[in-house]
């Protein structure tokens, strides 16, 4: 049982950083309508850059988060000059096929810059080791954190999203980059913060994952990119507490079929394998968007004639 | 020639995505038909003297050349493949390298653990494809836009993995593909045996997307509502373009196992799947010669990185090329797409379109 | 292309001319297996610009064509008929991973061209006889070898009763799972549970809870240090190390594994091959004492270049490929790869070095734990 | 016309309800329509008169009702299937094949009359060739007929607004159908244009037999043409009948033409004598 | 207040508009007629910067707007009624009249100028908090004037305001453009079909064709010209 609760609550930590990551995939999606897939290389990227502040100048932690967190809106300006704005009238398709370009680019610039960072390093932090002990179970602090943080950004994000005049912008830009500009919005300082929103997101997710597994390399957010992107269509791409709830379902889920499957055989079939856990999340996957193509919490595309 | 990167150009130039060819019988249109004759005819002959061009230049390599060549074959019937899909029928559906991975190893287990023949085996591995194409494409009428895209790249994901699996509980460490008819073994015969088959396919679907399902294709694309209510069935024609690109990518696949005389799990993986994509994009969506300069763009772009001399010593500064080519090669990517957002195939169309509106009139008036 | 010219002196044989051996390898520089095969690289390269300072190899210096087939095996074919075809080497040297591996020798052997150090734990090269295929010589030891080691130390010098297997989903894990089962089996032992992981697999939790519900006194880490390390530190995270501590196969037997788990590694052992204690790894420390952290890959390379170098010299003045494969064949007898145990290869037999030694973590350090253990001696 | 109605109505709309969430947008309605008539629909923005011709054309579900055309029932039948039935239309925002050129729009409205499928179409011969010659003749006429002829090798997202809603209007005849469901055409047309079109409508109605179901804020197109006038108003029948009483009833004066319009209207029709256009 | 001088633009390589020069005075109500395709809106687009202007120079209020972008432009007190309406579909109406105040900072003045907006255009109440992509025709016809005035411009061009909307409502939005114009002196610049309408309220009218301006004067004069009547007001 306690084994069981303790599967659960990592599923619930793993699937909050899903949720974490897909928040600022969300967040460029309703406002571009593209699918950021760059976005684990911008998270790491920024991690990166902590690592490299708490092992080379061996700065305190605290002094490189805050600088990290100064860096990755900096990063963000960077890329949406340098990247997004020149594709920006490119059709749909070929903006999210950039965005893998990129994913591409930035990994490689990371690794020449840090070529330490392409083999898997310590990362450390003033929480390792901290942990709470509930009856059996053993709750590390940083999975405490990332729940709290997730929590607490997914409901300001959907506040300033929903009810403040940039978030209302903000999503009005996706219907129509024209008519934006015509109520007076900087559509080039929208986007802008949408860019820099959305990596300091990726930093504050690139952090915890690494601080979650002490573990860090120029690639280390690639296996979590998929899962999030699956949780994020399973919640409903246009929903921020969609992505949310569908990142922890995917992580829940995953963690629970791991447990329960091990060591099982189904005739000669060893169903514990990766590749059949894998299979039947995807399958299960399919069936809920079959039932709700927009998502569990998405709205369906309304387009009258 | 190129568009200039600012935000200040809102309202952008409508220009057709695929002018059908103008078939009134005034001269223009007639030149500009046999123009296409006269080039194709003229490609047609450049295919067939090519391997004795390559033998000249290339002397002893031009085996190797020939045999590179005819991968950049695979990869037009693959982005063709993509093309019609996603270029055509508007569908971001990201899963064919799932198809391309699964016939692989059905032409390799026919032929090499049941000692089938190659033909019996590239033909169900087709049929196979065709129905995987049918199996995923009913539920992707359900599902659409990005909700497609990540559902398609799990599935590739998924049977990747699942490829995988079956080698590991078989103990294989690759597999490879024997019983190959000689020729196949024998870069000229490949080549042109590839090449046939690009050239047969090309025409084909030159035809076919200029016929009633491709003009239902792009009607799907333009306007799905509208399509509807002109009687154009969706669930059939989307449904036709997953069967035909999963059978057209079921044969590159073939074809790709054949020339790398082995399959592997990395066919149907997400790698393989931006191979596709950058093909058709960087060709140009919903244009056929899009394909074949995308397939040559992401064919040749590797071995021409290659070359680069690795490690590259500046003074006493060491540069390991070789573990950056990965970002050269996106660079290069992002370049081009920044350029040329609508693929490399709009430069022919924008010379086109110039060059034809002299001769148009514009509007009534 | 048309390099073909450039062999004068020595007539007709590829990749040989006046000045310079030309030799390929394909190592995976741009997919999955970079993490391993670009340090290999850096270590070859590091080798044979010594070699070439040196004034090179009986007069000829030695030109290292790489290319990178993406750790894909279907694209190693190109890859390999570019290095032959399009660069015209001489020998192939590396291709790295087992089943692309398996490609390279399909297209050498046949054509008679040695190839040297398949990097890869898997591949056997024999015939059906158990003879060794004529153009194929192997370096590296094999996981299945490296099972029965594993097994036999844990029980006879650790003592343990119970062990738990987390292993890399793959043929070469498995391969491991069941020679290390066996071995257990044999020593009074007992494989209690073994889980395998996907190198995508993003959390371990599960994992770690599954073998700990078998409470195994030690539980072995077979695959990739990312992976390992990612169960090592999801295990901490729950407040769970198994009472005897872990045991890496020799992929981690690396001092960058040994930092990344910082002090959740802390007594950890890990098999390993390679030994610096001799004297190419004491000039091999030297020449990378500006290195940030000892890699055990890029000794790796260094050593395999100087095995083959030494090869090549030995292949006489104008070497050929036959010339090449008679010294491969016969001066190869006991031979000091410098890893610590020696090498033999004769004409039947090409394999490679099967003697494994065990290191523990002490303080983020890799620390010898043990001899050399002959894989024959405890699995006749 | 109205015995004719009784006679023979092509289309029958009873008791038709259509609900968005808390919204009723057609409550009740019941419509008949003569083959071979002209029946406009008009009614203040927002009373469902869209959303009647989409429940026809199969774009929308209703909560209720049953559509009978020419005797069969519609509900049950897919969207694409009722375009082969002989039901032809407009959008009221366009809708064309944006990156097709104004030819390939209406080779592509012709689908249901062509039957070249993938085997066929592949071929540069035969069936397929020579249905699409045929097609392509057959849209060139009816752009000539409706004086469009000009624009046949345009983008047609690159026309002005006017000329592609005239487009629409092409795209809906080119098949020559037995209903054309028409939602506000003379929008964005020049008024000179207007009256030519009015010709032309006439010139199909009489000619080819069509049926027109048309939408239309424009009162000199509904009062030039229409056989018949319906007026809704959230979502129910506010009068109907022949154009010129219903349009002066005072409660449409009121809910839809406004004072100010029908004086305006009345001083022109006095002043100009706007004719009803015959054939 | 609006100046343009030798105006040439269009899209990409193909130029719409040949030289366009006209001028409207503070407080006018300016229409613009033409046929089809004579390049109304291709004007209306430059004028408000969503294309870029070839050659030329259009001055608002003696400032040249010359490449200032579309958003300066509105900041500058020029707001456009796009043709095509271009709302937000996903947004609700609600939001969609919060967009059009964005430049605008009183709380309570934007929440008074909805009331008074929702009082004009009543059918929009009932439908404020749907999505402005489930709106009828008409109903975002409405909305896109709304949501332009919101900004409370000193120049509004409109391009075929009446576009969609049911006679009562046409009657509506000239009152509420004239009474704008009475009232606060709104300076309006009014692209129509309906010309009988347009030059009921205008001051004056520029007759476009072919891309440059054909004919121009009073509202007056131009109504009793002949030649107008029959081309561009339907005989
Ligand atoms: N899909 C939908 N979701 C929600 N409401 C809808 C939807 N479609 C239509 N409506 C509402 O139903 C009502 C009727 O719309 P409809 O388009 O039929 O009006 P209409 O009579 O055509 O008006 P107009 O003359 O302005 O075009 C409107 O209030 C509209 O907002
Ligand atoms: N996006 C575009 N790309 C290319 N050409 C265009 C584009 N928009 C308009 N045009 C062309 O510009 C010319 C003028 O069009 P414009 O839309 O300005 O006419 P208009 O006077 O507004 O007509 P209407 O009364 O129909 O609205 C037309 O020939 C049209 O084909
Ligand atoms: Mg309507
Ligand atoms: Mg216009």
């Amino acid at each position: 049982m306690v084994a069981f609760l303790q599967v659960v609550i990592a599923g619930l930590v793993t699937g909050s950083l899903y949720g974490l990551l897909t928040l600022g995939i969300v967040l460029i999606y309703r406002t571009t309508g593209v699918l950021n897939f760059a976005y684990g290389a911008i998270a790491a990227l920024c991690a990166c850059f902590m690592y490299i502040l708490l092992t080379g100048p061996r700065l305190n932690f605290w002094l490189a988060l805050f600088l990290t967190l100064l860096f990755a809106p900096l990063l963000g300006i960077v890329l949406e000059r340098g990247f997004a704005r020149p594709v920006l009238h490119a059709p749909v398709f070929t903006k999210a096929i950039a965005t893998l370009a990129l994913a591409l680019v930035l990994e490689t610039v990371t690794q020449a810059i840090w070529p330490q960072l392409a083999e898997v390093q310590h990362f450390s932090t003033p929480f390792e080791g901290q942990a709470m002990h509930v009856g059996g179970l053993y709750i590390s602090a940083i999975s405490i954190i990332i729940l709290v943080v997730t929590a607490a950004l997914m409901l300001g994000l959907n506040l300033f999203l929903m009810h403040t005049r940039l978030g209302i912008a903000m999503r009005a830009m996706s219907d129509s980059i024209s008519a934006t500009r015509l109520m007076g919005a900087s559509v080039g300082g929208i986007f802008m913060l949408v860019w820099v929103l959305s990596s300091l997101l990726a930093a504050v997710c690139g952090i915890l994952l690494a601080g979650q597994s002490n573990l860090i390399n120029v690639q280390f957010m690639d296996p979590i990119l998929l899962p999030a992107f699956i949780g994020a269509v399973l919640g409903g791409l246009d929903s921020l507490p969609g992505a949310l709830i569908g990142g922890m379902l995917v992580g829940l889920v995953s963690n629970l079929l791991a447990y329960l499957l091990a060591g099982h055989m189904l005739g000669s079939l060893d169903i514990s394998n990766p590749a059949i856990r894998d299979t039947l999340i995807f399958v299960g996957f399919v069936i809920v968007l079959l039932i709700r193509p927009q998502g569990l919490r998405g709205s369906a595309l309304l387009r009258r004639v | 020639m190129t568009q200039k990167p600012a935000m200040d150009q809102e309202i952008a130039p409508v220009v057709a995505a695929q002018p059908e060819p103008p078939r009134e019988n005034g001269l223009i249109a007639r030149l500009s038909r046999q123009r296409g004759w006269l080039a194709s005819i003229i490609g047609l002959l450049v295919l067939i003297l090519l391997p004795t061009l390559y033998d000249q230049i290339f002397g002893f390599s031009s085996g190797f050349q020939l045999h590179h060549l005819s991968l950049i074959g695979i990869f037009i019937l693959a982005a063709l493949a993509q093309n019609i899909l996603t270029g055509y029928a508007a569908q971001p559906a990201l899963g064919n390298a799932a198809f391309f991975g699964v016939s692989a190893y059905m032409l390799t287990w026919l032929s090499s653990d049941l000692g089938q023949p190659y033909w019996v085996g590239i033909l169900v591995a087709v049929l196979v494809s065709a129905l995987l194409g049918l199996v995923v494409g009913a539920p992707a009428l359900r599902i659409s836009g990005a909700h497609l895209a990540v559902a398609t790249l799990g599935l590739v994901t998924t049977v990747g993995a699942l490829l995988n699996f079956w080698d590991t509980t078989a103990g294989r460490q690759n597999y490879d593909l024997s019983n190959l008819p000689d020729f196949l073994n024998e870069d000229h015969t490949l080549y042109y045996f590839v090449f046939a088959i690009v050239v047969i396919l090309l025409f084909l679907s030159y035809h076919l997307l200029h016929s009633r399902v491709g003009r239902a294709w792009v009607a799907i694309r333009d306007n799905e509502t509208a399509a509807e209510a002109f009687g154009i069935n969706l669930t059939k024609y989307k449904l036709q373009a997953f069967v035909i690109s999963a059978a057209m990518t079921g044969l590159a696949g073939s074809l790709y196992a054949t020339w790398a005389t082995t399959a592997s799990s990395s066919m149907s993986s997400v790698d393989q799947t931006i191979a596709f994509l950058a093909m058709i994009v960087v060709g140009g969506l919903g244009s056929l010669t899009g394909s074949i300069l995308g397939a040559i763009f992401v064919g040749f772009l590797p071995l021409l990185l290659g070359q680069l001399p690795s490690p590259l010593t500046i003074g006493s500064f060491q540069l390991q090329i070789s573990t950056l080519l990965t970002g050269i090669y996106g660079l290069l990517l992002l370049l081009v797409l920044i350029f040329f957002p609508s693929g490399l195939s709009s430069l022919g169309t924008r010379v086109g379109s110039l060059l034809q509106r002299n001769h148009r009139g514009e509007g009534r008036e | 292309g048309g390099s073909g010219t450039n062999t004068t002196a020595a007539a007709s044989v590829p990749g040989v001319s006046n000045d310079t051996i030309t030799i390929g390898a394909v190592l995976d520089t741009t997919g999955p297996l970079k993490v391993i095969c670009a340090p290999i690289l850096a270590g070859d390269q590091l080798y044979f610009d010594k070699i070439n300072a040196a004034g090179g190899i009986n007069g000829r210096k030695v030109k290292l064509v790489q290319v990178s087939d993406d750790g894909d095996s279907t694209k190693t074919k190109g890859a390999v008929r570019q290095l032959f075809e399009q660069d015209n080497a001489f020998a192939l040297f590396q291709v790295c991973g087992s089943g692309n591996a398996n490609v390279a020798e399909s297209y050498t052997n046949p054509k008679g061209i040695p190839f040297v150090d398949p990097i890869g734990g898997g591949s056997k090269f024999v015939d059906a006889q158990g003879k060794a295929l004529p153009w194929v010589w192997m370096t590296q030891p094999n996981y299945g070898d490296e099972g029965h080691v594993i097994g036999y130390y844990l029980t006879s010098k650790q003592h343990a009763k119970t062990v738990g297997l987390l292993y890399e989903d793959d043929v070469l894990g498995l391969q491991q799972k069941s020679t290390l089962s066996e071995s257990l089996q044999k020593n009074g032992a007992k494989l209690t549970a073994s889980i395998g992981y996907n190198a995508a697999q993003p959390d371990f939790t599960a994992a770690v809870q599954a073998l700990k519900a078998t409470h195994p006194d030690v539980i072995v880490l077979n695959g990739l240090p990312g992976p390992t390390a990612k169960f090592v530190a999801a295990a901490s995270s729950q407040g769970y190390r198994p009472p005897m501590g872990y045991l890496a196969n020799y992929p981690m037997a690396d001092n960058s594994w040994a930092k990344v788990l910082g002090s959740a590694g802390d007594g950890t052992y890990v098999s390993g091959y390679t030994s610096t204690t001799s004297p190419i790894g004491q000039e091999y420390l030297k020449a990378t004492s500006g290195d940030a952290v000892f890699s055990a890959y890029k000794f790796y390379g260094y050593i395999n270049s100087k095995i083959f170098s030494d090869a090549l010299s030995k292949a006489g003045k104008n070497p050929t490929r036959d010339s090449l494969r008679d010294a491969l064949d016969h001066d190869f007898n006991n031979y000091d790869t410098g890893f610590g145990p020696s090498l033999t290869w004769t004409p039947d037999k090409h394999g490679g070095v099967s003697d494994f030694m065990f290191f523990q973590i002490k303080q983020s350090q890799l620390t010898p734990a043990s001899d050399f253990i002959k894989a024959a001696q405890v699995w006749p | 016309m109205t015995e004719a109605m009784q006679v023979n109505p092509l289309l029958e709309i009873h008791n038709l309800t259509v609900r968005f969430g808390g919204l009723v947008a057609i409550n009740e309605l019941d419509l008949q329509i003569a083959e071979g008539e002209i029946f406009a629909l008009v009614g203040p923005n927002g009373a469902g008169k869209t959303t009647v011709l989409n429940c026809i054309s199969g774009l929308i579900k209703p909560a209720a009702g049953d559509i009978r055309f020419a005797g069969q029932e519609l509900l049950p039948l897919a969207a694409h299937k009722r375009a082969a039935l002989g039901i032809g239309r407009t959008f009221q925002q366009l809708q064309l094949f944006s990156s097709m050129s104004v030819l390939d729009n209406l080779l592509a409205a012709q689908h249901t009359r062509l039957h070249a499928g993938i085997l066929s179409g592949i071929l540069p011969f035969g069936r397929s060739k020579r249905e699409d010659a045929s097609a392509r003749q057959h849209a060139m006429e009816t752009l000539t007929l409706l004086g469009l002829e000009g624009y046949a090798l345009r983008s047609a997202g690159s026309l002005p607004f006017g000329a592609q809603k005239l487009i629409g209007v092409a795209r809906a005849l080119v098949l020559h159908p037995r209903l054309v469901l028409l939602d506000e055409p003379a929008a964005g047309v020049p008024p000179q244009e207007v009256q030519e079109l009015a010709t032309r409508l006439r010139f199909w109605q009489k000619e080819l037999g069509t049926t027109l179901l048309l939408i239309e804020h424009n009162m000199r197109l509904v009062q030039a043409v229409a056989d018949r006038v319906c007026v809704l108003d959230y979502g129910r029948k506010l009068a109907e009948g022949e154009p010129a009483t219903v349009l002066s009833n005072p409660a449409v004066l009121e809910a839809y033409l406004g004072r100010g319009a029908s004086k305006k209207a009345q001083q022109e029709q006095a002043s100009q004598g706007v004719s009803h256009v015959e054939g | 207040m609006l100046k343009v001088e030798q105006l040439h633009a269009g899209y990409g390589s193909l130029e719409v508009l040949h030289g366009i020069s006209f001028e409207v005075p503070q407080g006018a109500i300016v229409a613009i007629l033409g046929s089809n395709g004579a390049g109304k809106t291709t004007l209306m687009r430059a004028l408000s910067g969503l294309i870029p202007i070839k050659s030329g120079s259009v001055e608002l209020a003696g400032k040249p707007l010359g490449r200032l972008s579309a958003e300066r432009r509105l900041r500058e007190g020029l707001a456009l009624v796009p043709e095509g309406r271009d709302l937000f579909g996903s947004l609700t109406v609600r939001e969609n009249l919060l967009m059009g105040a964005y430049t605008r900072h009183s709380h309570a003045e934007i929440e008074h100028d909805i009331e008074r907006m929702l009082e004009r255009f009543p059918r929009l109440k009932t439908r404020l908090h749907a999505h402005a992509a489930s709106l009828s025709g008409g109903e975002g016809q409405m909305l896109a004037i709304g949501r332009a005035l919101m900004s409370h411009p000193r120049l509004l061009l409109l391009d075929e305001p009446s576009h969609g909307l049911a006679p009562i409502i046409v009657e509506t939005v000239f009152e509420v453009i004239e009474q704008l114009n009475r009232e606060e002196g709104l300076t309006i610049v009014l692209v129509e079909q309906n010309a009988h309408q347009a030059l009921d309220v205008a001051h004056s009218a520029y007759i476009l064709q072919g891309g440059s301006i054909v004919l121009n004067g009073e509202a007056t004069t131009l109504t009793a010209n002949s030649a107008v009547q029959e081309l561009y007001m339907g005989g």
